[in-house]
């Protein structure tokens, strides 16, 4: 199907961690006052999931909650679920200041894989990978461009950044896990 | 000479052998050689020639303070300048050559200079070269310029790949000598995270060599034990990280660190990077560095085979060589008996041990005595010889240097004492204290270099606190005073202070300090650049205390007082890869694509680089160069039907109770006015009043908006937006999001644009359905889709956005659809000559940051009725208003001709300082495919004013043009092939 | 004042070099000079030597709180060149390219001034395009550049990567005249110039406050005493927001680091200096064989000589992949200055709402080049109370919205 | 290498996760202001050397803007806070009088 669509078509990088576009996702940017329980709701309501602490990642039956500011939410659904939960969200916030958009599509997404995921990371980012804690959701520096990272386990990690740059992180990522690079002290 | 030693040699392995070359000359030597080490086996002293006087030069360290020692390693792609022989792991196929010589390092034409030495003192390039004045660039610079410099220059492209990693802790200790290893099993014992690391491949430092020579004890331990020990209990502790070959090279504010790893230096093509630079956050650094030998300044101090004391008893106990058969130890302190001692012990005759001292009482000396050696008090040197030392003449240490006899000799040993190592300490303003006794400088606890909360973010440990024999924990023997010698002999006289070196690689002598003060460059950062101390390749690490002396001495002033010249990063030169990391090639820079960039590629697009997008400049097709195809492509959307990928523009929506208000702030015209489903351009400026953005914005519902802006816009302006926002109208109900990237956009122009779109279904998207300036949200060809109505070339034309990841589905059926009415993509310059053939302004031409909109004849755009927007304020001051101002006008050339870009209009005369006068300058000029002439835009002063007039403008190629003011509308000033 | 010369280097060799006097004297301050200038930068001391060599001005100090020429006249990749897009601009900087040409023989010292060229290097159209225009400005200006092509790009600069692969080179604006100097032997020339007119040159001297009589200046508090003057100028760079600050007027300056670097040295492999705007970096090579680089400044405001390495970084990275070779030679040092960034990036010489107080700042990241030119216009500035030079470079132009706006053609300063 | 506090999301931040705004609290003057209001808030800067109220975005992160406190020559951090405000919390202000005594005597001459 053509929506799913992804901006690398499933590229996959072998390393010493394993670099691969991860499978389609319907993400909606969801802003608002997150104080106000009509928004705790309306994310409930759509993704079943509770809204996330700060930095957080939540998760429901129907999808997942990341938390990236004060005032904003990303949400993944699945694919074909996209527009009937930001129809959701959207009625259900009638009245309430906010905005819900379907970001999907301008984001690329990547799941690292193996035992030196945060190794891998800790090349492109900043963030002190050594210790960020599952479902902590990053949003930093990824070598010269912006992102998110977040583990699932121990040896998952996740990586979110825009899609115009989506063969540059990737082909970052992939040269950091490149075997020879092993630095091998996590 | 030097040679192997039929045993010892702690870090070689000798039934390993290596074969490498030295200028072509193959040789041999073990694993765990250094360079260094495998040419000394194999009798080869000589590495180098110095920088100034071509000196002939051998190594003077052992390890990372080397400034003689040079050589060019390897070939081709991974050909490495400079490095150090000292800290070179030797490895099979290694191939080196020496440097700064011609033809070769034994016979060097340029050691002419160090005959004329005398006429080359100090700062000599100042005073002379003067006349004629051309001769300087022409002449004598050249020379100078050859003569100079150090290694051959890379060529070509580097073989090898590098890499950053970022590490974060609470203690980073750097140097794992006892020190070290004591800090971080204390540290981590607190339970803290550490990380230690050493530049060296063992841990253990100078204990491993010095504590296991006169059984000291640490812990009531031996040396070799302890440090294996601590080793031990690190390596299974969690918190602990333990790093060899990783050299700290920087201390940054806030706890910031760079740390260089070499990572396959000593096995070249292998797999992986080539070096790792670590940028390491850290609650607290601890310099462990130890401390570095002195030399002494004495005449002949640089001839090959003179080498610290140390240095010469690691090349003993670390790689079984033997620097030279019959030593002479000149010392100022106990340290370098044991020098003596293990000499003696390996079986190499010492001469003499040469002190400077009066008495000679302690427990190495005295164990030195007892072996025989004769201990000549008092006492110095001066050391003679060609291309190695010979031998040296004793004078007395107070006396002007007359002989009182001579020793041969083919090495020399020296220690002038030890200095702590401060240079980490020191680079983000750690400050020292001198200690007279010892002669050192060492870190000021009381003053520490700060971090982010004001505490102290580095502390000093062991030998670079300036506890030089680790008083605390190690029982060693006691070594008496040292007496601080600068020049030996104190009185020499002229003809011995020219030879007296104290910067071996830049040839700085005791001369030229003395010079630099006579002639008033007693600062020390005035000397140090006067004279290049300290600024070689080493950054002083040998020389800077010794030349600091040297300076006090001629001021008459104490050395604290003189003080030191700045530290500053990196420890040891690093490689320029380690600091660009993996961003080369493909991944130089990030390549923004849009969904339909692999068409592009695979359609003959000749790319122009826009911001970070690659955008097509125009479709090339067989035989076509660039101006048939944007000729080509002009054409086709004129007369057919073109396609162009505009999915760059930036998109934000703005949404929310006040999102109107908002937009009336940020554009210069009204847009809380405009209705749902209906789209206006908008003018955006800086508080300047100067114009930073344009593009359509269209009105989603009662409370959103969505705002195009340009290319290189989208981004800042969103961050603009947002800035207003958060920290200026924080009251204001709105939020915004930049989603640039959701959506493709294609611009389908030209007469037959409605047919095409027609063919692909979904939409009524007929004149009155969707007339000029409306949008419509729907599918087209299934796809969902949005479509505007909007127009920069003057034809109808429809910009289609659709979820990004179908864009290329889009632009496939429209090609697809549009065949018949030949429809052809078009490049960023037809869009550009479009354009300026209907007289729009571009973002970057006719605006260049000094352009205000009234300028450009924009005012329609300019509300009148708001009582404040960004920039309203700027735009009334007098230089804004001055009606002198240059303003947008048309030029069409008399001829047809096309002016030239960037060309400025001449007006009568010139300006007080002699510059011919402007009135105006072209801002666009192309040549109109569809008018076929050149066409222009200018500013022009008060050229609205002036139509019809005639302006010269002359041409970098010769030619003067005259062009008449015009209507910048070329084509259809009544604008009605884009209302159909 | 011993002439130098080769004859005097030959006539001392045979005496050990024991004979050579003091480059500058290193007296006492006088209780009241005719005119005393604060800084001994390189635009400190030039304007004190234009004082006395043109105005007759020699009742001069020149106060500097270090060892002179420490600022950042010490500590610059000394690039040289006065293409420079409006005409002020280029009115100066092509006066003082024009002093450099003869300032080893009018001080008798040699600053080494090398003019080699420099090329401005452009990388996509929009550069070109504000190139293109540089060069026809210059043309009017009498500043003789030209647009060259990448195959001659090629030609004077082998080490340069011309086809990318990101940026490939669409030409360059080339100035043969600019080029480089040693930057510290300008300031030692000046100084020892300015010495031998018997001006006093006062090194380790803080100014600490100014003293005004009403709104007239009339002298200084120092570290080393008060001094009075006739006439203050103000040239100190990056301190100059606080010398305002102490003669009561503000200034529309930031103070920030700026970074640079130098690699070890090698031999001569670059015979002119680049400067590369799209990828933020440029390079020459020095006399001794080092690479000498620019980096970037820090976004904040700082008096730290230091800066942040990820702007090192950044130089490095384009740099490597511009002149690829770079790439296994190793940086030696980097450093920082603490530079004056005016609201247009332009200078300020002007007189100030403070009588008899001048000030001469707001030269960001570019004044080497400048430091005998504006030494002139400075110097006839405040002997004249007027000058053509500096007509344009009034503090009032902000309040006016009056820009000297370089950055508009293409990139950056230097 | 700063590493500056973000209120808004909790981050230490790395100094090239964030984009750096200049002077804080400053005024803004529009339409109908004076030249010298004018002037001044779109040019003249404190600029001191020492004590600085600043203004940054976390613009790899949260995207939220805040303030700092920080001493423009040793580079400490008095502290970080909210954008939304137009003078530093007194708080904090208090904090600097304790480690910089007389700083607000330096910031009014
Ligand atoms: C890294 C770097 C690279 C650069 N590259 C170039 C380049 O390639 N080309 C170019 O043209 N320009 C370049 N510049 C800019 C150039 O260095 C400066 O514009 C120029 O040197 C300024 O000279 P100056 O005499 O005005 O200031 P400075 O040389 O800084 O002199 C000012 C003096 O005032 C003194 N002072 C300050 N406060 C007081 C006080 N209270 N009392 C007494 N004295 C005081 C200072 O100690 C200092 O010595 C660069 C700058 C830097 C930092
Ligand atoms: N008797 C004397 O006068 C004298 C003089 C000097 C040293 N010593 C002996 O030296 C030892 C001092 O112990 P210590 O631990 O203080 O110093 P050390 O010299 O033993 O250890 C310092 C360590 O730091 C490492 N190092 C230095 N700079 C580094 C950098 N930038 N990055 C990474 N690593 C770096 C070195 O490789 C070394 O391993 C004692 O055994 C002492 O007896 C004696
Ligand atoms: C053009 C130029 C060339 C330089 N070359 C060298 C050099 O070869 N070796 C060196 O150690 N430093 C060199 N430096 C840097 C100086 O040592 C010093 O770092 C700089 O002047 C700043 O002073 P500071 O580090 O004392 O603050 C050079 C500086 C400049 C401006
Ligand atoms: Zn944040």
């Amino acid at each position: 199907m053509s929506d799913l669509a992804t901006p690398l078509n499933g590229r996959r990088a072998v390393g010493y961690v394993t670099v691969s576009e991860d499978a389609p996702r319907g993400m909606i940017s969801l802003r608002g006052d997150l104080s106000d329980g009509g928004i705790a709701e309306a994310v409930r309501a759509v993704t079943g999931a509770n809204l996330p602490e700060p930095l957080g990642l939540t998760a429901g039956e129907a999808g997942q909650v990341a938390w990236m500011s004060p005032d904003e939410l990303l949400l993944f659904v699945a694919p074909n679920q996209t527009t009937d939960a930001l129809t959701g969200l959207r009625s259900r916030l009638e009245g309430v200041h906010h905005l819900a958009l379907d970001v999907t599509d301008m984001r690329a997404a990547f799941r690292l894989e193996g035992r030196g995921v945060r190794e891998v990371l800790a090349k492109v980012t900043p963030v002190d990978m050594q210790t960020l804690a599952p479902d902590t959701v990053r949003r930093t520096r990824l070598a010269q461009v912006a992102g998110a990272v977040w583990l699932s386990d121990e040896e998952t990690a996740h990586v979110v950044c825009f899609s115009s740059v989506g063969t540059y992180v990737f082909d970052v990522l992939a040269t950091s896990a490149a075997p020879g690079g092993e630095v091998g002290v996590f | 000479m030097a040679h192997r030693l039929a045993t010892g040699g702690r870090r070689i392995d000798r039934s390993r052998r290596l074969g490498f070359s030295f200028d072509g000359q193959s040789l041999e030597g073990v694993q765990g050689d250094t360079l260094a080490s495998a040419l000394m086996a194999n009798g080869q002293v000589l590495m180098g020639r110095s920088f100034k006087y071509h000196r002939p030069r051998g190594p003077v360290t052992a390890g990372h303070e080397e400034p003689n020692a040079l050589v060019g390693l390897g070939q081709g792609g991974r050909f490495e300048p400079n490095a150090r022989a000292t800290t070179t792991p030797l490895h099979e196929g290694l191939r080196a050559q020496s440097q700064n010589r011609w033809p070769s390092l034994k016979f060097d034409v340029g050691a002419v200079n160090a005959k004329l030495s005398r006429f080359l003192p100090a700062g000599f390039y100042y005073k002379t070269f003067l006349w004629p004045a051309s001769f300087w660039h022409k002449v004598y610079e050249p020379i100078i310029r050859q003569s100079a410099g150090l290694g051959r220059p890379p060529e070509g492209s580097d073989a090898d790949r590098y890499e950053h990693f970022y590490h974060h802790n609470d203690v980073t200790i750097v140097g794992g000598g006892v020190a070290g290893l004591a800090r971080a099993l204390s540290e981590a014992q607190d339970g803290k995270r550490v990380l230690l690391i050493d530049q060296d491949d063992r841990w253990g430092g100078r204990a491993l060599t010095d504590g296991m020579r006169d059984g000291a004890t640490i812990d009531g331990q031996s040396a070799e034990t302890w440090v294996a020990d601590a080793v031990a209990r690190l390596e299974t502790m969690e918190n602990v990280t333990l790093r060899l070959n990783l050299q700290g090279t920087g201390v940054y504010d806030h706890g910031w660190m760079t740390a260089y790893e070499r990572i396959s230096d000593h096995r070249p093509g292998t797999e992986g990077p080539r070096h790792r630079l670590w940028k390491i956050r850290t609650g607290h650094i601890v310099t462990a560095t130890g401390a570095i030998e002195r030399p002494l300044a004495f005449a002949g101090n640089d001839l090959p085979g003179v080498m610290l004391a140390s240095a010469m008893r690691d090349f003993l106990d670390d790689f079984g060589v033997a620097v030279g058969s019959k030593v002479v130890v000149v010392t100022n302190n106990d340290d370098a008996y044991r020098t003596a001692l293990a000499l003696h012990e390996a079986g190499v005759t010492v001469r003499a041990v040469v002190d400077a001292r009066t008495s000679v009482t302690g427990a190495l000396p005295g164990q030195v005595r007892d072996a025989g050696i004769e201990i000549v008090t008092g006492s110095g040197v001066k050391a003679t010889g060609d291309q190695v030392v010979r031998s040296v003449e004793l004078c007395a240490i107070g006396g002007d240097g007359t002989s009182k006899g001579r020793i041969s000799c083919d090495a020399v040993a020296m220690s002038g004492g030890w200095s702590p190592v401060p240079h980490l300490w020191s680079h983000c303003g750690g400050k020292l204290l001198w200690d007279d006794a010892r002669a050192f400088f060492y870190p000021d606890a009381n003053r520490p270099p700060l971090g982010a909360d004001g505490g102290a973010m580095v502390s000093a440990e062991g030998a670079a606190a300036g506890d030089l024999t680790l008083s605390a924990l190690t029982q060693g023997p006691e070594e008496a005073p040292m007496r601080p010698v600068w020049i030996m002999p104190e009185k020499a006289g002229p003809e011995l202070r020219t030879k007296m070196f104290l910067d071996y690689q830049n040839d700085v002598k005791v001369s030229d300090i003395q010079l630099a003060a006579r002639e008033g460059f007693i600062s020390v950062e005035h000397a140090k650049r006067y004279t290049t101390l300290g600024m070689a390749t080493d950054q002083g690490k040998l020389s800077n205390i010794n030349g600091l002396a040297v300076l006090a001495d001629a001021r008459g002033e104490p050395i604290p007082t003189v003080g030191t010249t700045t530290f500053r990063p990196p420890f040891t030169p690093i490689s320029m890869g380690s600091i660009a990391g993996e961003a080369r090639g493909e991944i130089f820079q990030p390549l923004r694509r849009t969904p339909i960039h692999a068409w592009h590629e695979e359609n003959g697009a000749d790319f122009e680089p826009v911001g970070q997008w690659r955008r097509p400049y125009c479709y090339l097709r067989p035989g076509e160069d660039r101006h048939s195809a944007v000729k080509r492509e002009v054409l086709n959307v004129r007369s057919n039907v073109g396609l162009l990928d505009a999915s760059t523009l930036g998109k934000i929506v703005v949404k929310g109770p006040d999102a109107g208000k908002f937009l009336d702030l940020v554009y210069t015209n009204m847009m809380s006015t405009l209705k749902v489903g209906r789209c206006r351009y908008g003018l955006m400026c800086s508080e300047n009043g100067f114009l930073i953005d344009d593009g359509v914005v269209a009105r989603l519902s009662e409370d959103s908006y969505l705002c195009h802006t340009t290319t290189g816009g989208a981004d800042r302006i969103h961050a603009h937006l947002e800035e207003f926002l958060q920290t200026e109208w924080w009251d204001l109900q709105v939020y915004t999001a930049n989603v640039t990237e959701q959506w493709a956009q294609i611009a389908v122009v030209g007469p037959n644009a409605r047919k095409v779109l027609e063919k692909l279904g979904g939409m009524d998207l007929s004149k009155d359905a969707l007339p000029f300036m409306a949008w419509a949200e729907g599918a087209l060809a299934g796809i969902p889709a949005r479509v505007f109505r909007i127009s920069f070339s003057g034809e109808l034309s429809y910009e289609v956005a659709v979820p990004a990841n179908q864009g290329r589905a889009l632009w496939d059926k429209l090609l697809e659809a549009g065949a018949e009415f030949d429809i052809q993509p078009y490049g960023t310059e037809g869009l550009h000559v479009l354009r300026a053939e209907k007289g729009f302004i571009m973002i970057g031409d006719e605006s260049d940051g000094t352009v205000i909109p009234q300028d450009l004849g924009l005012n329609w755009a300019i509300s009148k009725k708001k009582d404040d927007f960004i920039g309203k304020r700027g735009q009334e001051r007098s230089h804004m208003t001055d009606p002198d101002r240059w303003r947008l006008v048309g030029l069409e050339t008399l001829d047809g001709s096309v002016l030239p870009d960037g060309a400025y209009v001449v007006d009568e005369g010139e300006n007080a300082n002699g510059q011919r006068n402007m009135q105006g300058r072209v801002t666009s000029t192309y040549y109109s495919p569809t008018l076929d002439r050149g066409i222009a835009m200018a500013l022009v002063r008060r050229g609205p004013e002036r139509m019809g007039e005639v302006l010269e403008i002359p041409g970098t190629d010769g030619r003067s043009y005259k062009a008449r003011i015009c209507d910048p509308v070329f084509y259809d000033k009544e604008g009605v092939r884009q209302d159909v | 004042m011993t002439r130098y010369s080769a004859f005097a280097i030959a006539k001392q060799a045979m005496r050990h070099h024991m004979g050579w006097d003091r480059a500058w004297a290193s007296p006492s301050p006088k209780s009241h000079y005719d005119v005393v200038i604060v800084g001994a930068g390189g635009h400190g001391l030039a304007t004190a030597y234009w004082l006395g060599r043109k105005h007759g001005i020699t009742n001069v100090a020149v106060i500097e709180k270090g060892w002179l020429g420490g600022g950042n006249t010490g500590r610059n990749t000394t690039i040289i060149r006065s293409n420079y897009l409006q005409d002020p601009s280029a009115a100066l900087y092509e006066k003082s390219r024009s002093l450099f040409e003869t300032m080893s023989q009018d001080l008798n010292y040699n600053v080494m001034f090398s003019p080699r060229g420099v090329l401005m290097l452009a990388q996509t159209e929009h550069e070109k395009r504000g190139y293109l225009r540089t060069a026809h400005a210059n043309m009017l200006q009498g500043v003789e550049t030209r647009w060259i092509g990448p195959q001659e790009v090629k030609r004077i600069c082998p080490i340069m990567n011309i086809d990318g692969p990101r940026y490939p080179v669409l030409g360059g604006l080339w100035q043969e005249r600019a080029g480089t100097a040693r930057h510290d032997a300008v300031a030692w020339g000046y100084a020892r110039a300015c010495s031998d007119m018997g001006m006093d040159i006062i090194e380790q001297c803080e100014v600490t406050g100014v003293t005004r009589d009403g709104d007239k200046v009339t002298g200084l508090s120092t570290t080393r005493g008060e001094i009075g003057c006739g006439k203050l100028g103000i040239v100190v760079a990056g301190h100059s927001g606080r010398l305002a600050e102490m003669a009561g007027f503000r200034l529309p300056v930031e103070s920030v680091p700026l970074q640079a670097l130098v690699s070890e040295p090698i031999k001569p492999c670059m015979d002119i200096v680049v400067m590369a705007n799209t990828v933020h970096g440029y390079m020459s090579q020095s006399d001794k064989g080092e690479m000498v680089i620019g980096g970037g400044t820090d976004s904040f405001n700082g008096y730290h000589q230091r800066g942040s390495f990820h702007h090192i970084e950044e130089t490095v990275r384009a740099l490597v992949e511009t002149f690829p070779m770079i790439s296994r030679l190793k940086m030696l040092r980097h450093w920082g200055g603490i530079v004056d960034m005016t609201g247009d990036r332009s200078p300020i010489l002007s007189k100030t709402p403070v009588g008899n107080c001048f000030i001469n700042c707001g030269w960001g990241t570019g004044g080497f080049k400048a430091t005998p030119g504006s030494g002139w216009a400075f110097a006839e500035l405040m002997a004249k109370g007027h000058s053509p030079l500096t007509a344009e470079f009034g503090m009032e132009r902000f309040r006016e919205g009056r820009f000297i706006d370089e950055s508009v053609a293409a990139g950056v300063a230097h | 290498m700063l590493r500056l506090h973000c209120p808004n999301c909790g981050v230490d931040c790395d100094e090239t996760e964030l984009s750096a705004g200049g002077e804080a609290h400053l005024t803004r003057f529009g339409p109908g202001s004076e030249d010298d209001d004018f002037e001044s808030y779109l040019f003249m800067r404190k600029n001191p050397k020492g004590v600085h109220f600043e203004r940054w975005r976390h613009v790899m992160g949260c995207g939220k803007w805040f303030h700092a406190a920080r001493n423009t020559v040793s580079l400490r951090v008095y502290g970080t806070y909210p954008a939304q405000v137009t003078a530093p919390p007194e708080a904090l202000l208090a904090e600097i009088d304790a480690v910089e005594p007389g700083w607000r005597n330096k910031e009014e001459a």
